[in-house]
């Protein structure tokens, strides 16, 4: 187990290079680089201009710049973001978290609604509830989420229940802890759920799928044949083969769900990596960029692990040499 | 059991009540200090440093945290005093001596001496080693301001030539010698006072003191309590205790939070006067209208006859540098800018249109008197066929003399979602000349590669923001700048009347005398809308809405409606 | 074998059409694809007919009795607007005159997939007046004819996309599939790295790299590529997987032993193995392109005015003033809505009646 | 002698979309107490289907439409599900014929032997359940139980698999054991050693089992008496003896002469002509007439009456 996880963490070094290397041509490919704003400013010069391009290495090819980036990143140094003016990882660490906040609650909301949705529709299958679910949980996903965003928004600021974006409310400092566990959770449920119902139907549909298999499968039948209540054999027999399949799409819905959830942090205000990702890309704020990608690779390889490791543990079949 | 803690909760409810009304009655005395104003921002500061970063987001957070030796008087656009008290200019107007307050502290109570002044220019704005583009404001011809200290409250500045803005550039935040010089000579100024300074760290002398700065969501001023301004009855301001800018991305979230009640200032676009309107009394605010706005919107064409030096081919392609160096032809081009058309559909009505080159809300060096260009489609084609440009073989497409297609790109930046717009109606219209248009829209900083570096381009939308100082423009309008968009930095002025405006920038930055000052800026502004370097198309109308609880509210389109933050209290 | 497969492909079709959900799916997409491709016909204007003076004209009232109360042909009045003191645009009937609907009128020249060209439309008014179905966009051009003409975008930006993104995904799935060993290593670790990249960022920084100065038919080519680039990894692993599995099997032993080349058995046998998969995953991988055009358009990247897509159309009603004043704007968000549920139900419907056991990735 | 187990009429369908399966057409069959009755056919012929319809196993999209299974008296397609629940496993228990996938991969066998055991009696205790597991374990002759009871399914191999599934359906000490081809996916000499583990559980624990196998040669050495399924239906069923003496059936006769003999092995094993009826459409009359020498026109209207020819020798052909 330990050799497999670690030969798991080598395999992610290569990953990561041409993860990153990726970002770096990606924005060195785009025309022009990030201080090409500052030259649109009547008041500052070429020469200060030109100073900065030198100071980045912006003025040599990409291999160039990737080497030195290479470097600093082998020494635990990310980088300076051009547009902040600080090194990337002091940016980094405050939205990621607020980032994985939101996430944490999206795949508890989506897992927690999608797996028994799918359980209930599969030992209802073919029955009128079981299509009437599947056909919300599509809904869901068939609604553009930005749209989705502002529909929500308004609604919550016509009837004042939930707050119109941000992640705090004004006073939350001065609250209780359990106060601003409420608050939170408040400002929590417009980008939940926007993110959220895009994802259940296809985790609904593919609980169902196993669920469905698992019926069909012959020791639920020998199980029953034992004389089992209906409840062990589908909660107890049924249940857990069915979900194990689940746990490797765990680690990979992470990805997903990071890039899903741009558009609506930045329409929700929510502190995320969203919105400054999507401000680097377009900045073409580079170290910021490729720091990210780096960053989200690892939390996302990192996923894959553990739901490896789980895998494992719920698996007993499975063995990692 | 029950008794006791029903008496106590009485007790305590009597000296709650009692308390309250003895600070009630402290409070009429002095009833405008205290409150919270919170604003919104659309995005974060890039950083806390007013020397490195100048970006807007960044401005609008330091402004409140530092001051400048003048300052622009948000009404009546004025330079007034500041951190300097009074000044003597010489002569030859190039020795300017100021002689600074002496009642000014620094957060942490240090006294503002003339030492942290000449720090500031000379050993922030003039060291080549930190990245500032306020050096470029104080160096004229290469040559950087002398600054010295004369004494503990008096500085001296020599300049190289005479500098009619100087006064106005003064504005320069002043920053505290006492904290700073080890940062300088350690050579980590360019990334000091970053946003991972602790908000207690950031030292000046404004009105607020940086409380908080929570990433993407808010940042939070306090009162400076010892600030060194004072109301007409000797009270110390600010008035208000805390200042907040919630950082809202999204202008229709920002929108509804300040119909929620949880902003108290929004910034209106045309689509949401009809919104917002209606709910003035219920909501408990008042929508101003303060006049033109500074921000323009434009078209250039690129005039550029230079070579590219690595391909070898010019940067424009003859025929079409023909076309767009033709006064005649861009006058057409004028004719087919839609104005109206563009400020109902675009602005819902609340726009104007913007003839010269100065926003008419900049006051005193407006000149409302130049060319105007109507719309007017058959003027245009008109004006057209004389320079020998109309439809010649009756396939909807124009040609030139010389049986050339018009056909050419027209690019704005991607992120501005008004300006897209307008570029569409013009595009519609310039097709309607029988011109083919390829209409793209491209990140900013591609469009800038283009303006600044590549020069592949033919025509662009873009935009600059205004001010109320010509001169500030220096960049845009002299043949040399960087900004000189359609043709920059030339070596000789390419054109007779480019060469006019040359010397009349030149004139006028060594000008004192106001009003002929004037006179030569208006000169600039009725050749700008003659020769149509820049075709300008509207200026929206500057309209926020504020919330009735403040007193001393006195919004104006130059200084928006918060210029005098300090003196604005919370009525009661 | 073939036998076989075919069987279970009428089979298949026989359950699905039990289906009912997905069968309507199906005609409504027929119903959408087609109107995209009579876009011309169908539409009353062309998508960039403007009539600046009739900014967000409400849905035109169609008027079926005359003053005497009686029934008689559909007829419309001429509109026009002024603001009031809220700046609000307050639109009223000319009632001087009538513009009787007509069917078969000629208007705006079109040309359908460029085979047919004419100025007929299907239905329209006299030029004076302006018929808008939906409602009017800022500019005064015809939101239902913008929407018909939207859909060509729309619906086949999708479709080429998952075509391209299967092309590759089966070549490079068979491929890694058949030979296994370091090819196969190679290629699926290619997958994973651009499958771990958040798709959203990649569609950015490769939009990025594009935007150099092209029009829109260019724009709609490079979201096509790029679309196709972010979709091919996902195929390629199953198809791998399913090549795995398949590369054993007798006839393909079979084919091997009898010295048929590879890339041949690969194109013959392996790939079209895969069938059902394919239909299955094009429907449900389609309404995931239509979203990210949408979302592309809504940062103004995506296709670009005049040209209309359901994405740029629907960002224009990311406003709360279109949705409290003009909330015909949002009508393209219905569309897109409808287009993605019917693909969803129909790729729902495809997969239980050609494989219970597929799962969606 | 007292019959343990009656069906009567039974018909179990299959419905699917576009049309119906009869897997099991008016099933008639006594099976007496203590004897071994196996139930013979080609594969897909009902058998499986009719052992499920008992143990009430038969779930959407199959239904029992027709029939009654009287056990110990009681009809048990009327039982509530809890009752039904209640005997399944603990008076009439199912081995199948698959062990490998009877079992769930996920749970210790011996979790899955105790939660039978719990299910049906529930005030034994922790201590108790443990000691009949082992002894159950001993008993079908899975060697040192003890360390094995916490293995998972993957460990054992298909013998022992089975050998764990029959001491799970005998936990409980059930009257009737439906055995569902237990040896098939076996190998030969597994099957026989599983086949006398059968014989030799049954005279230690004295229950009435029904044999499912299409093999006849493997009924001769254990079972009592035959039946012989034909496309959902009995066909023929007679002592083993009679049976094997006097095969009246053309389709018994033909599954007899498909049996490989050892002292003729020059003779041409026989094949019977033409396949399996398709049970979504099975031929009109009688089902087996598109393959019978016999079939003569009466064959194709009408499905001959099931009849008994002889004391304890009964069925259906138009021709014998």
């Amino acid at each position: 187990m330990a050799t497999y996880i670690i030969r798991r963490l080598f395999f992610l070094i290569p990953l990561l290079i041409i993860m990153s290397f990726i970002g770096f041509l990606a924005i060195n490919l785009a025309p022009g680089n990030y201080f090409d704003t500052l030259k649109q400013n009547p008041q500052i010069s070429r020469e200060t201009i030109s100073e900065y391009e030198a100071k980045y290495h912006l003025d040599k090819d990409v291999f160039t710049q990737y080497f030195y980036w290479l470097v600093n990143v082998s020494k635990f140094d990310f980088g300076y973001s051009f547009a902040y003016k600080i090194p990337v990882i002091k940016i980094l660490k405050l939205r990621l978290f607020n980032t994985f906040i939101l996430s944490l609650s999206v795949i508890l909301f989506t897992w927690l609604i999608a797996i028994p949705l799918g359980i209930y529709c599969a030992v209802n299958q073919h029955k009128f509830s079981d299509r009437f679910f599947s056909f919300l949980s599509f809904i869901g996903l068939s609604i553009p989420n930005f749209f989705f965003t502002l529909l929500l928004l308004y609604f919550a600021s016509k009837t004042g229940i939930l707050p119109s974006g941000g992640m705090h409310s004004l006073g939350y400092e001065d609250l209780s802890g359990f106060g601003k566990f409420i608050d939170l959770s408040k400002h929590l449920v417009i980008p939940t759920v926007v993110i959220g119902t895009s994802g259940i139907a296809g985790l609904q549909r593919l609980m169902r799928g196993n669920m469905l298999e698992v019926l069909r499968s012959q020791y639920v039948m020998a199980a029953r044949a034992k004389g089992l209540s209906e409840n062990r054999v589908i909660y107890v027999h049924a249940l857990r083969n069915a979900i194990n399949p689940m746990v490797t799409i765990f680690g990979g819905s992470l990805s997903g769900l990071l890039s899903g959830a741009a558009l609506t942090e930045i329409i929700c205000s929510w502190p995320g990596l969203g919105s400054l990702m999507l401000e680097a890309v377009r900045s073409q704020d580079l170290f910021l960029f490729a720091g990210d990608l780096l960053m989200t690779g690892f939390l996302l390889i990192i996923g894959y692990i553990l739901a490896d490791i789980l895998l494992a543990w719920v698996d007993p079949r499975i063995q990692y040499q | 059991m029950v008794k006791p803690i029903k008496c106590s909760i009485f007790l305590l409810f009597l000296t709650f009540t009692l308390f309250s009304a003895i600070a009630k009655d402290q409070e009429s005395k002095n009833s405008k200090y205290s409150g919270r104003i919170v604003l919104s921002t659309t995005s974060d500061p890039k950083s806390f440093n007013p020397i490195v970063a100048k970006e807007t987001s960044t401005g609008t957070i330091t402004n409140p945290i530092f001051e400048g030796l003048t300052t622009t008087n948000g009404v009546t656009t004025e330079v007034e005093p500041n951190l300097a008290q009074s000044w003597e200019v010489s002569e030859d107007g190039k020795t300017w001596t100021f002689y600074l307050r002496k009642d000014v502290k620094w957060f942490d109570g240090k006294v503002f001496t003339s030492d942290d002044v000449v720090f500031t220019f000379n050993q922030l704005i003039f060291n080549k080693d930190i990245s500032t583009s306020s050096r470029d404001i104080f160096t004229i011809e290469g040559k950087p301001f002398k600054v010295e200290k004369v004494d503990e409250f008096t500085v001296k500045f020599t300049l190289p030539t005479k500098f009619a803005p100087f006064l106005r550039s003064l504005g320069q935040e002043i920053l505290p010698k006492h904290l700073l010089s080890d940062v300088v000579e350690n050579g980590h100024f360019n990334s000091h006072w970053g946003l991972d300074t602790k908000p207690g760290d950031l030292i000046g002398t404004g009105p607020f003191i940086l409380e908080s700065y929570l990433p993407a969501e808010r940042i939070t001023f306090k009162r400076n309590p010892n600030y060194w301004k004072k109301d007409k009855e000797g009270n110390r301001l600010p008035y208000l205790d805390k200042m907040s800018y919630v950082i809202v991305q999204n202008q229709d979230v920002a929108l509804l939070k300040f119909q929620e009640g949880e902003i108290d200032y929004f910034g209106l676009r045309g689509q949401d006067f009809p919104i917002l309107k209606p709910e003035e009394k219920k909501g408990n605010f008042t929508i101003y209208n303060t006049g033109p706005a500074f921000g323009t919107n434009y078209l250039i064409f690129n005039q550029n006859t230079g070579i590219n030096p690595i391909t070898g081919k010019p940067y424009v392609v003859p025929a079409k540098l023909k076309w767009f160096t033709n006064k005649k032809f861009r006058k057409a081009v004028a004719h087919v800018i839609d104005k109206e058309s563009i400020i109902n559909i675009i602005m819902n009505g609340l726009g104007f249109p913007q003839d010269s080159s100065m926003s008419p809300s900049s006051g005193f060096f407006y000149n409302p008197n130049v060319a105007k260009y109507e719309y007017n489609i058959k003027k245009a084609r008109a004006i057209l066929k004389e320079i020998g440009i109309f439809d010649r073989d009756n396939d909807g497409k124009a040609e030139d003399a010389d049986g050339n297609i018009i056909k050419f790109n027209l690019f704005t930046n991607a992120n501005n979602t008004q300006r897209i717009k307008i570029s569409n109606i013009i595009r519609k219209d310039l097709e309607r000349l029988g011109f083919t248009i390829n209409f793209v829209s491209l990140e900013f900083n591609q469009l800038v590669s283009k303006l600044d570096s590549t020069f592949a381009w033919e025509a662009i939308i873009l935009g600059l923001t205004g001010g109320i100082e010509p001169h500030f423009g220096n960049n845009v309008w002299q043949s040399s700048g960087h900004l000189h968009m359609w043709y920059p930095q030339q070596e000789t002025p390419a054109t007779a009347w480019e060469a006019e405006i040359d010397k009349i920038y030149n004139q006028g930055v060594q000008e004192l005398d106001n009003n002929k000052r004037k006179a030569l800026y208006d000169r600039w502004q009725e050749i700008v809308a003659d020769e149509l370097p820049f075709i300008y198309t509207v200026l929206p109308a500057s309209i926020f809405a504020v919330r009735n609880k403040f007193g001393n509210l006195n919004p104006t389109s130059y200084g928006g409606a918060f210029h005098n933050l300090e003196e604005i209290y919370i009525k009661k | 074998m073939k036998k076989k497969s075919y069987s279970q492909f009428a089979i298949g079709f026989k359950k699905l059409r039990k289906h009912k959900l997905a069968v309507f799916s199906f005609y409504l997409l027929l119903l959408l694809y087609a109107s995209a491709v009579f876009a011309g016909f169908l539409a009353p204007y062309h998508y960039d007919n403007e009539k600046r003076s009739l900014s967000y004209n409400p849905p035109t009232k169609i008027h079926f009795l005359n003053e005497d109360g009686k029934f008689t042909k559909p007829y419309i009045y001429e509109m026009s607007y002024k603001f009031d003191e809220f700046y609000n645009r307050i639109y009223t009937e000319d009632k001087s005159q009538k513009y009787k609907l007509n069917f078969f009128i000629r208007g705006d020249k079109y040309s359908i997939l460029g085979l047919i060209n004419s100025d007929i439309h299907l239905f329209g008014v006299d030029p004076k007046a302006r018929l808008y179905l939906l409602g009017a966009d800022s500019r005064g051009r015809d939101l239902f004819s913008r929407i018909v003409y939207g859909g060509q975008i729309s619906l086949s930006i999708g479709f080429v996309a998952v075509f391209i993104s299967l092309i590759i995904g089966l070549f490079v799935g068979g491929i890694s599939g058949y030979f296994k060993g370091k090819t196969d290593t190679i290629l699926m670790r290619l997958c994973e790295i651009i499958m771990v990249i958040p798709g959203f960022y990649l569609m950015l920084s490769l939009r990025s790299i594009f935007s150099y100065s092209l029009n829109s038919l260019q724009i709609y080519f490079v979201i096509v590529c790029i679309m196709s680039f972010i979709g091919w990894p996902g195929v390629a692993r199953i198809v791998r997987g399913m090549a795995l599995s398949l590369r054993e099997r007798e006839f393909v032993l079979a084919a091997r032993a009898l010295g048929v080349s590879n890339l041949k058995i690969i194109a013959r046998h392996i790939i079209p193995h895969t069938f059902s998969y394919i239909v299955v995953s094009v429907s449900l991988a389609i309404p995931g392109f239509i979203l990210g055009e949408s979302a592309l358009s809504l940062l103004g990247l995506g296709i670009q005015d005049p040209y209309a897509s359901w994405g740029n159309l629907l960002s224009e009603s990311m406003a709360i003033a279109q949705i409290k004043f003009h909330p015909w704007i949002l009508i393209p968000g219905f569309f897109i809505f409808i287009t993605v549920m019917a693909f969803n139900l129909l790729g729902d419907g495809l997969r239980d009646a050609f494989d219970p056991k597929m799962n969606i990735e | 002698m007292e019959n343990i187990l009656e069906i009567k009429n039974l018909h179990t369908y299959f419905f699917s979309d576009e049309a119906q399966v009869k897997a099991v057409e008016n099933l008639n069959l006594k099976v007496k107490k203590g004897e071994v009755l196996a139930l013979v056919g080609e594969s897909a012929c009902g058998k499986s289907v009719s052992a499920y319809s008992v143990m009430g196993l038969i779930d959407s999209p199959g239904k029992i439409v027709k029939g009654e299974i009287i056990f110990k008296g009681q009809d048990l397609l009327k039982l509530p599900k809890k009752k039904m629940q209640a005997i399944r496993g603990q008076d009439i228990s199912l081995v199948f014929q698959e062990p490998g996938s009877s079992l769930n991969p996920l749970y210790t066998i011996g979790l899955q032997i105790d939660e039978m055991i719990r299910a049906h009696n529930k005030t034994a205790s922790k201590e108790d359940r443990g000691k009949r597991i082992l002894e159950l374990l001993n008993k079908v002759g899975i060697s040192n139980p003890q360390s094995r009871i916490k293995d998972y399914p993957y460990n054992f191999s298909g013998g022992q698999a089975q050998r764990i599934m029959i001491a799970m359906a005998l936990s409980c000490e059930p009257k009737l054991l439906i055995a569902d081809e237990p040896t098939t996916s076996l190998d030969v000499t597994i099957q026989a050693q599983i086949m006398n583990l059968f014989m030799r559980l049954r005279q230690e624990l004295d229950f009435t089992l029904i044999l499912i196998t299409h093999n006849l040669a493997l009924c001769s050495e254990v079972a009592d008496r035959v039946a012989i399924m034909y496309a959902g239906r009995i066909v023929e069923e007679a002592l083993i003896e009679e049976i094997f003496k006097n095969p009246l059936h053309p389709y018994t006769k033909a599954l007899f002469a498909s049996i490989p003999q050892a002292e003729s092995k020059k003779a041409r094993l026989k094949v019977i002509k033409g396949a399996v009826a398709d049970p979504s459409a099975k031929p009109s009359g009688c089902h087996f007439h598109p393959r019978c020498p016999l079939a003569k026109n009466r064959c194709k209207v009408n499905y001959p009456e099931y009849r008994e020819i002889s004391p304890g020798h009964s069925l259906s052909c138009f021709e014998i």
